[in-house]
């Protein structure tokens, strides 16, 4: 019997196994179970044979049902009958069930109208929907998480720094405010991590962060992130001739 | 008072996610009594007639928008499109939507795979938020749905999801409303 | 053809930017003599009657607005709106929730800016209350979250705030599957 199969086709060995019970038209409540071991661990070798990684949850599922296989080839002891319950399969054909329900809400949540794939709502911010309005704060829709996670993300992919080491260098807002005017002025749109190159220090890290912060709020700048995990885009939102005369240091209140 | 309707109109319209019948009522200062009846009227005005605006009931509140059977002309209107699900990712949902609160480590069980990855993923689209810590030991995470994830399946609520039984005989019924053209990778 | 101003309606009202004649001449496969027409008679029905939402010419395109004279309503859309922060505020936020009690000098040499501004703000949201003292010189007070900051978010209680480093738990394990950069042999 020749096997068509690609590991990565499956979401899981649960998907995988329940495609060779559904192929070999078994009942999922009486899974022939020395048929289905043999079959799974075929596929699994002929992954091995073309040499493809293969993910422990698979060889997991393997041994799971080598166990499940043994323990039906053995004569029963009462022990292991009050231990495990009567029959090897139940946990097994129980899980099988319920993940069968999910995958098929799954597809159906396929096939149901999506926001923004199969049905449209206006995509404008309220302030640009409103006659007469001016555009408000920047501002962003988030949880608790997505900012955290901002700052964990910059921070972790940081070297680890030596700590005691503490510098008293008095590094300002406004001068990296400064350094942010001066490359958004000259490439009009960057990327949020354009900004955070990679010798910078913990402290200039979070200075930057600030600096970005303080210019979103003063709506000196955009921000904006087209969709879901695409990057983070910063530009100018006023002309630039009106840069010098705003960000002096006085005007700020850093001294 | 034909003027609270074109103001009932106007912020459902500018509302950038759905607005319930509590906010309408906060933000004109009106009962919610007075509120209800117009926001039907408009809905037979927008949804009888073949237009090309709906204003559909959706995660608790009212929203506008594009009936289904436009989609295919609508599609190429905007360059941004949405990222496609993954089927881990409908899976991970559909687990979670099902039996929220739920752990990690019980999705996991569930699918048998490591769903670290496709949870954060989630998280970070906001389709499914934290609703505590489950009381054994470990105190593990639970999760569940959030509110967009009934908007962006146009459910005015949980008590709306299909249920599980009845979903074989929906999928028909979808299959004829929705016609599954095969996605002509747009 | 009624299907063609029902699509109009439709492109207009989901388009991200004003929608030219060309643009909806080219994404409804249409000449714009029959277009403009249809354009005409939709503006007709959205400006002529009281309605709450106009189709304006904007920019060498139509767009959806809402009449200028409601704009006082549609205000108190934006700014009431629940759960919607700025990042100033979504971060003062998190250190008053993570780090309670806390005082303003504390939040301030966290975020490294000034924050009274926005602790006021959170202060009349509700958001936050005072705590009490601090027992030090100048006797500062001490913030913590408020009741409504739980319900906000839907927490149980503080105990259910989750921890940065459940979430990161998530990522460690991604990180684990898939090594991207052998980081001890550099």
């Amino acid at each position: 019997m020749a096997f068509e199969i690609q590991l990565e086709n499956f979401s899981g060995p649960m998907d995988l196994l329940l495609h060779l019970i559904k192929s070999n038209e078994m009942d999922v409540y009486d899974i022939r179970i020395v048929e289905i071991t043999e079959q799974y661990l075929q596929v699994i070798e002929q992954m091995k044979l073309l040499d493809l990684d293969i993910a422990g949850e698979f060889l997991l599922m393997a041994s799971t049902l080598l166990h499940i296989k043994s323990r039906m080839l053995l004569p029963v002891s009462e022990e292991i009958e009050e231990e495990e319950g009567e029959d090897p399969r139940a946990e097994l054909v129980k899980r099988l069930l319920e993940y069968q329900r999910y995958k098929e809400v799954a597809e159906l949540f396929q096939q149901l109208p999506q926001l923004d794939r199969d049905v449209f709502s206006n995509c404008l911010t309220a302030a640009e929907l409103i006659s007469g309005e001016e555009l408000e704060d920047a501002q962003i829709v988030a949880s608790v998480y997505q900012l955290a996670e901002a700052l964990r993300v910059l921070i972790k992919e940081r070297p680890p720094e030596v700590f005691h080491e503490v510098i008293q260098e008095s590094l300002s807002v406004a001068v990296y405010i400064e350094r942010i005017l001066e490359k958004l002025t000259s490439a009009r749109r960057l990327a949020l991590r354009d900004f955070f190159s990679e010798r910078l220090s913990r402290s200039e890290i979070v200075v930057t962060f600030l600096a970005m912060l303080e210019l979103v709020k003063m709506r000196m700048v955009n921000v904006e992130q087209v969709k879901e995990f695409s990057d983070i885009w910063l530009s100018l939102a006023v002309p630039v001739e009106e840069l010098s005369a705003s960000t002096s240091e006085e005007s700020l209140g850093y001294g | 008072m034909d003027n609270l309707k074109q103001l009932i109109e106007a912020c459902v319209f500018a509302a950038d996610s759905p607005l319930s019948l509590d906010r309408l009522s906060s933000l004109l200062e009106h009962p919610r009594a007075e509120i209800r009846p117009l926001v039907e009227e408009l809905q037979r005005e927008y949804n009888d007639s073949g237009r090309g605006i709906e204003l559909v009931s959706v995660s608790g509140g009212y929203q506008f928008r594009t009936p289904v059977e436009l989609s295919p002309w609508l599609r190429k209107l905007n360059r941004e499109r949405p990222g496609k699900f993954s089927r881990a990712a409908m899976e991970t949902l559909a687990i979670i939507a099902y039996r929220q609160p739920v752990t990690r480590a019980e999705v996991e069980y569930l699918r048998g795979v490591d769903s670290g990855g496709v949870m954060k993923t989630l998280l970070e689209k906001n389709l499914i938020k934290v609703l505590g810590k489950k009381d054994v030991p470990g105190k593990p995470l639970m999760y569940g749905t959030s509110r967009q994830f009934l908007e962006l399946f146009g459910l005015p609520s949980l008590n709306e999801l299909p249920t599980l039984k009845e979903f074989s005989s929906l999928d028909e019924e979808l299959a004829e409303a929705v016609p599954l053209t095969p996605e002509t990778e747009v």
